[in-house]
């Protein structure tokens, strides 16, 4: 890397209910106005108070994809931190505490210790979150920037707090700056600056952000970590926005309510995590078999059941596939960050509209409730909307978009005028008139029906039209899946080894293999983000050229892999695989790919290709 | 834009302006029930077809969701929009419908498994919303489609297929639970008793809020328990009564007498609580949701990614 | 066939409420106490009144595995069912009529047209059904049968309703019998009798009893079709038998019900069809956390959604193998028949006990709903029940079965002994105290735990811990897994094609090789039960010679040809499939096997596999 | 056999035969809860450890079953059989668990979210069919574990993180619908007033049918509505006033009082009907399910294949 590369990490670590949140969002936004990129991870328990949280905040001034391999900087809001983490710390690196309550212990050497007596920086101050202050002061000083910058912010922080609480908290960051500055190891290297500001979201916010531009105008959820960001922030914006957001009185409400108001004719959708998604998944079936658009989160988290609410997986990748009975047609997609699942509820509200059918979308806890700078310039504000084809008007308005039948020329047409609302036609898609529109008046059923919404049970039970109906509706979604974009491969297109990874995983695989690299291994990376349709003709020929395949994956039993082989009979050369509720580190990724190269792997499982899993080092 | 408009006064027969007045068989829908030959659920149908045209409603005005049972094969006989949903959901498809187009009339009929049994939650949860349905419970004591099996309204000791010794389970009584969850409308027809049944429904209908209909519509084929001659020889209407629709404890009091006499009519009723929608900001705005403008405009996009730096 | 072969289908049309259920009963009685086979299907509407069925007897002197090609004789209740299916009426066979109100239409050569004047010959009974019975006693003229056999099962049939409708009922049968004798072409050679009387049973019955025989003390349902048979007959017999039975508010109720039941020590259990078993989802994934051994049936009917609800359908593998969030350890069955259906509960009761993690059967309308003829002889009434390892005394007590712990001997010990529920063991298994053992207090989580049951979030979310209860979990399923039988090959070991099924499709499949050996055509069968675990490796090695796979199942999507190759890479040379309700005829898979080997198959999807779809002639 | 019973007569503190008396530390969980300090489950804890020990339970002979939410942490933290299962399936699990061993003291701990919101249609359902469960609600009028989002229990106006700017919402009264669904024991307590509290739950364990206990117990983190202070000015106990009960309509009046008067206290009781378990005729025998012998004798076999004949 250049010499002008700007690449640290900084880790708080503390009890729930210290008030680790404060320090890390002005870290944040300290790092991201200056133009550096950011990527944090907040590793943390189920529980208000207590316990041990390590919130990790890598900067650098570059783009970044994952959060890194190590710390370059702690700070210790209790000595359960110095206990637990000051042995990760390395040669050069710092580590900052409250000397007045925490006792360092055996350190690496090089290690950097960095002291602060908040009492006397504080005038003893009795505010307990104090501390939080005057080590943000010091960091800023170790890191070597100027001391305006976090006064601002801690000005925009307080400010609704009163001058009083301004005053305190700058004095004592100025306190705990001039302390570092005076007394411990400065960083030598100027921090770098970005070409413009950056903006800094959590992936929560991207998906409801998301939805905001395609044009959600219903928003349904019930609380279920890690999916509620996009509850809060909905309901932050909604009022300003024009959003109707409701909180349900459980899942299967919210997913019932989300595919009434998109029957209407609304942008509707909803957010919850597998337990919620279980719950959910009857209504999406319902979706399918009425041919209502709409748009089901599942924040994934480290299951089975209730499973680690806090910890991270791709463990759903099933469950969706299997999301309630019988054959029909969703969409399903896995994107790969915070920006791309931003663009992706858009693109995915345009494609169940035009297949008018339910679509899924697959994040997790490392996406949803991971925090990232964002380029606003790179954010598409003004997505395409494509609604496909939508009646909201009687064929003599049509084109008039605000019409909603109600005018003398069609009078109230109290008979349906010939509308056949699931008509066969060659695309199999039938044009959807939403209710309110004269002269289309129409049963939508969860039971199988005829052209005209009728029962085919209310007649005869009809076996030809029955099987006419499930082609119908396969036909539309074979119509529409043209437009969704094959996977490609990333990298170099012979490689030793080629990492296949699906969702959330591509950014720590582009990491690994840029470090894969520079220890001269050469790989490459296929990322799979459409999980249905799925690229099948797509995928086996890139892979057909692939010396060894390793699949990347956050869960036990491979779930992706197995999805892989069913659609394209391809068996992966081996496996990297973890499931003890933390994230792929880039290293971990380097790792197994060196040991299966070095044929050191094996397998649990006898006549089972290997598979690597990596040791968790940190945060235990 | 006009949109088309739920009457906001009882009118009882003036169709919105430009509309042709419509009468009970142009709400016929596209098919003739498949119910069994005196089913309660035909006298049902028949004066909600009569209740919609006495007060002047357009078909294509009115969504009626139901869930699954032989009661909520109604969308399919009633000519409006329709939404036929799964078994006990058809409150929380109707809430996201009635938000989704607040100018719509939403009729969400059903029946007594699929509206206390299965969908007992939503049905608690939407009452206290006081969200603007109407909700008609065909409530014939058994799970018709299914072929006869124990419903929350069976009575203790009724023999179904599912309880061939007689249940052992107390029933729930719907109008206590809705008047306790906090419907503002609490009624209770017999699908014997037409005329009355369908005062009940213009009433419901005309009420804003969440109005609820708890209607005797009798199970020919697998309630023998609760017949015809059983409701005809009970049925008393509270209007002939003294009973005071505002007083929650005569409500209930009223609502608990199951002897020789059953009482039907008006319940309970309170008009000042505002409904769900008039309490939202975001329907401030007559425009119905579905027809607003999609996406943001450049202001109010430049203001969230300010917040965001 | 041999000479001495009988092999009939008696057809029954009419409407919903014309009583066609009674006629059945009685023919399907008289046959097997006869000791012939019974092998019918029910084609019906969902509605109460009115509509259409057709319901098909199929009787033989041998076993039968499937409800036939064609009828030989048909009783139209109604002149919609002679308008409906006259025209599949080939030479030789019967059509019965009540005259009176009926019409026959034009016919094929040969065919008998029997009318009966009822009104004449049950001196004008005004009761409707009555023409059911004349009918009755003219079918058994046409057959043969001593008009005896018939007397003493109308006798049984209606005695509850007093010797008055007794006498009606066999005066109209007899008048029916005597004029069929008078007037009608009679089936000349006599049907055969069998070695002994059989039983006969629904296919839910047979769920329901190899419920009971195994040991089930909770069963739970909500009323679905098809699998409301099972609730009626536990309800039926629960009190004689000491099962208790609950009808749940809803599926989510049932489920937990189930389990909490199964944690106390019962065997539990519940049936449900896919729309109740996606809210079962989110129960199922609880018992996996929990180890809690409970089975939860789905049997499946067309879907999506509310679909058709009296219609079959093979539609719900990848709901049951997607059954909740996450990676967890639970069995999937598919039995292949009713007898099947009876002895696989006790299987899956033992594994599940054996391996503490939920179990999954598939059945499906055909089987579910369908009439067989059972010899009780072949049913293990018996079965061995183990219950793996299961601590219900403390102790010192151990081995006396009505312990409960609450002995002096062992005090009430309220502190807990050491015992450790989810103990780390080399199988993986840990012993199972239930609630009410003195000394061995627990609590069973969803959340993930440790050994000790105490939640990992309730100290320190330890990715360690995680890593090693989930490896535990996997290790005992691949302990007990040992015991499940693999499938094998049934006929030739070479043959010009293989079909593969999977569950019900076990007896046509059969029947159709059958036939087609009789044409000249060498096929041999893989049927699949045992979907989880699946034998990847004896499936492997059996079809890797396979001359040309073809995969016959009853959806839309080929959910289990998807499933084969996720777990062996193989992909089949051609597909039958069928999704219109209706489930295979013999003739059906013949057709198909025929058209592949003649390459006359298109696919509907470019680079995808042939498939064949046969036509639904019967029942339109 | 003889089988671990539940005290059947109000004995205070004497244990079953050979059984040692234990204190309420004895009904100490293998782990310190992890509740926020002064949230209010601490209270409720300690009043049923010591509720526990006063009426001579024995750990083992009790199960505790839970759903999800910081108050459904609770067994982790209590010495007996413990389920902490799904979010708002606590009272189906609890059923499922009664009936396998009804010889089982059956104790249901959770929140109000949990309870009411997710949980609803057990809450109800279980009331109606009186099953002996005694079932404590945390009722904190907010979602606490994941961080304070709206309850089905919070006021109207309350502004949460899902409801920022107030809440459009009625809440629902616990109490009036656990009366009119059919529970037949129905009180409030307050986590700060733990004499009192110990009192509700040892007359609503010894209470044969389904016991419901709406506990204040104020999440100090998530909820500053509703705290100690706010509680602690406005209880007052039932017990003190002049209150029937067994009139459902005194009861019911009490229990919708919310201004500078709040109710504890039992609201209504009704000691005759028999509860479930005295119903089934498959639980006449003492011996739990749990313990009975599995499979079929040859005489009910034979009859089965009889009637299959
Ligand atoms: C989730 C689910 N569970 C069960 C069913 C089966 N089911 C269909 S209708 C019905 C009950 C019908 O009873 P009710 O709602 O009272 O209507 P009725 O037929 O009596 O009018 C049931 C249980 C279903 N369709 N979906
Ligand atoms: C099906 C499901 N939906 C949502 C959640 C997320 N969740 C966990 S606890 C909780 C609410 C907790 O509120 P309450 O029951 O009142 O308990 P408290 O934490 O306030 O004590 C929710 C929504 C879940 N675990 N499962
Ligand atoms: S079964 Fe009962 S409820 Fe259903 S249509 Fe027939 S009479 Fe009506
Ligand atoms: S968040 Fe509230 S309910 Fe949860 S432990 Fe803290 S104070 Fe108690
Ligand atoms: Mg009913
Ligand atoms: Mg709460």
């Amino acid at each position: 890397m250049a010499s002008a590369s700007f690449d640290f990490v900084i880790g708080i670590g503390g009890a729930a209910g210290q008030g680790i949140a404060t320090p890390g969002n002005i870290l944040a936004r300290t790092f991201v106005r200056r133009g550096l990129h950011l990527n944090a991870y907040n590793a943390h328990q189920s529980i208000i108070r207590g316990g041990h949280i390590l919130l990790s905040l890598r900067v650098a001034n570059a783009p970044l994809h994952s959060y890194g391999d190590q710390l370059d900087l702690l700070l210790c809001l209790n000595q359960d931190t110095m206990n637990r983490h000051l042995r990760h710390m390395a040669a050069g690196s710092w580590v900052v505490f409250n000397s007045d309550d925490i006792v360092p212990g055996e350190t690496a050497a090089g290690v950097h210790l960095c002291p602060l007596p908040v009492a006397e920086l504080t005038n003893k101050s009795r505010n307990k979150v104090m501390q939080n202050t005057v080590a943000l002061g010091a960091i800023l000083a170790i890191l070597g920037l100027e001391f305006s910058t976090l006064e601002e912010i801690l000005q925009q922080e307080f400010g609704r707090k009163g001058a009083d609480v301004v005053r305190e908290n700058v004095d004592a960051a100025r306190a705990g700056y001039e302390r570092a500055q005076a007394e411990f190891t400065l960083r030598t290297s100027p921090i770098p600056t970005g070409p413009k500001p950056l903006a800094v979201w959590a992936g929560n916010d991207a998906l409801a952000m998301g939805g905001a531009v395609a044009g959600v105008k219903f928003y349904a959820a019930y609380p279920m970590s890690p999916s509620t960001g996009v509850l809060h922030w909905m309901a932050a914006n909604a009022r300003e926005l024009g959003i109707l957001v409701r909180q349900g009185e459980d899942e299967l409400a919210v997913a019932n309510m989300t595919i009434g108001a998109a029957h209407m004719g609304c942008r509707a959708m909803c957010a919850t995590s597998g337990g919620g998604f279980a719950l959910m998944t009857e209504a999406i079936g319902m979706a399918g078999m009425m041919e209502t658009p709409a748009i089901f989160i599942n924040v994934q988290r480290a299951g089975p059941s209730t499973g680690v609410p806090t910890k991270t997986e791709q463990g759903d990748l099933w469950q969706a596939l299997g999301a309630s009975q019988g054959d029909f047609e969703r969409f399903i997609v896995a994107p790969f960050d915070a920006l791309d699942a931003f663009h992706s509820v858009g693109e995915l509200f345009n494609l169940t509209d035009k297949a008018q059918c339910p679509g899924i979308m697959l994040t997790d806890l490392l996406i949803s409730e991971g925090t990232f700078s964002v380029d606003p310039d790179a954010m598409n504000t003004q997505p395409t909307i494509d609604r496909g084809e939508l009646i909201t008007a009687p064929p003599a308005l049509n084109g008039d978009s605000a019409g909603n039948g109600d005018s003398a020329t069609n009078g109230n047409a109290p008979h349906p005028n010939g509308y056949l609302r699931y008509a066969y036609t060659d695309t199999g898609i039938s044009p959807r008139a939403i209710p309110g529109v004269a002269g289309h008046m129409y049963v939508a059923a969860s039971d199988e029906h005829d052209e005209d919404g009728i029962l085919i049970s209310d007649e005869f039970t009809n076996p030809h039209k029955r099987r006419k109906m499930v082609e119908k509706r396969a036909q539309k979604f074979r119509h529409v899946i043209a437009d969704v974009s094959a996977p490609a491969l990333l990298g170099p297109p012979q490689a030793q080894v080629t990492l296949v990874g699906w969702g959330s995983t591509h950014g720590v695989i582009q990491e690994a293999a840029a470090q894969l690299e520079a220890q001269g291994v050469i790989v490459n990376h296929l990322p799979i983000k459409w999980i249905v349709p799925f690229h099948s003709a797509e995928v086996t020929r890139i892979l057909a050229d692939a010396a060894q395949i390793l699949i990347v994956e956050n869960n036990y039993s491979g779930q992706f892999a197995r999805y892989l082989r069913s659609e394209t009979g391809i068996a992966a050369h081996g496996h990297i695989r973890k499931y003890d509720g933390e994230p792929f580190m880039p290293h971990h990724i380097v790792a197994g790919v060196q040991a299966h190269l070095a044929g050191t792997v094996t397998s649990p499982v006898p006549d089972m290709p290997p598979i690597f899993i990596p040791e968790q080092e940190f945060v235990v | 834009m006009t949109v088309p408009t739920k009457p906001a006064a009882p009118v009882e027969s003036a169709p919105p302006d430009g509309m042709i007045p419509l009468d009970a068989k142009d709400f016929k829908g596209k098919v003739n029930p498949d119910w069994c030959p005196g089913c309660g659920d035909f006298g049902v149908l028949n004066c909600v077809q009569r209740a919609s045209a006495e007060l002047g409603l357009q078909p294509h005005n009115i969504l009626n969701v139901s869930g699954i049972g032989c009661s909520s094969n109604f969308p399919g006989y009633f000519n409006a929009y329709g939404m036929h949903t799964l078994h006990g959901r058809s409150l929380a498809v109707a809430t996201g419908a009635k938000m989704g187009n607040h100018q719509m009339t939403v009729l969400v009929t059903g029946g007594d498994g699929d509206g206390y049994g299965i969908g007992g939650n939503h049905f608690t949860h939407t009452a206290r919303r006081n969200i603007d349905l109407t909700y008609i419970v065909m409530n014939n004591q058994i799970y018709g489609l299914t072929t006869g099996q124990l419903s929350p309204t069976s009575r203790e000791g009724a023999r179904t297929k599912s309880s061939p010794f007689g249940s052992v389970e107390t029933p729930i009584n719907p109008i206590l639970m809705s008047i306790m969850a906090g419907a503002t409308f609490v009624a209770r027809g017999f699908s014997g008793d037409g005329k009355h049944l369908i005062d009940l429904i213009k009433q419901a209908i005309l009420h804003k809020g969440f109005a609820h209909i708890d209607v005797f519509s009798p199970c020919v084929t697998f309630n023998h328990d609760n017949d015809y001659p059983f409701f005809r020889q009970r049925v008393k209407r509270l209007e002939d009564e003294e009973h005071d629709v505002h007083d929650w404890k005569a409500a209930c009091e009223k609502a608990m007498v199951w002897d020789d006499t059953i009482y039907t009519g008006v319940f309970f009723r309170q008009d000042d609580p505002p409904a769900l929608e008039d309490k939202e900001p975001v329907l401030e705005d007559d425009t119905p949701l579905a027809h607003r403008p999609l996406g943001l405009n450049d202001d109010q996009i430049d203001k969230l990614i300010r917040r965001m730096m």
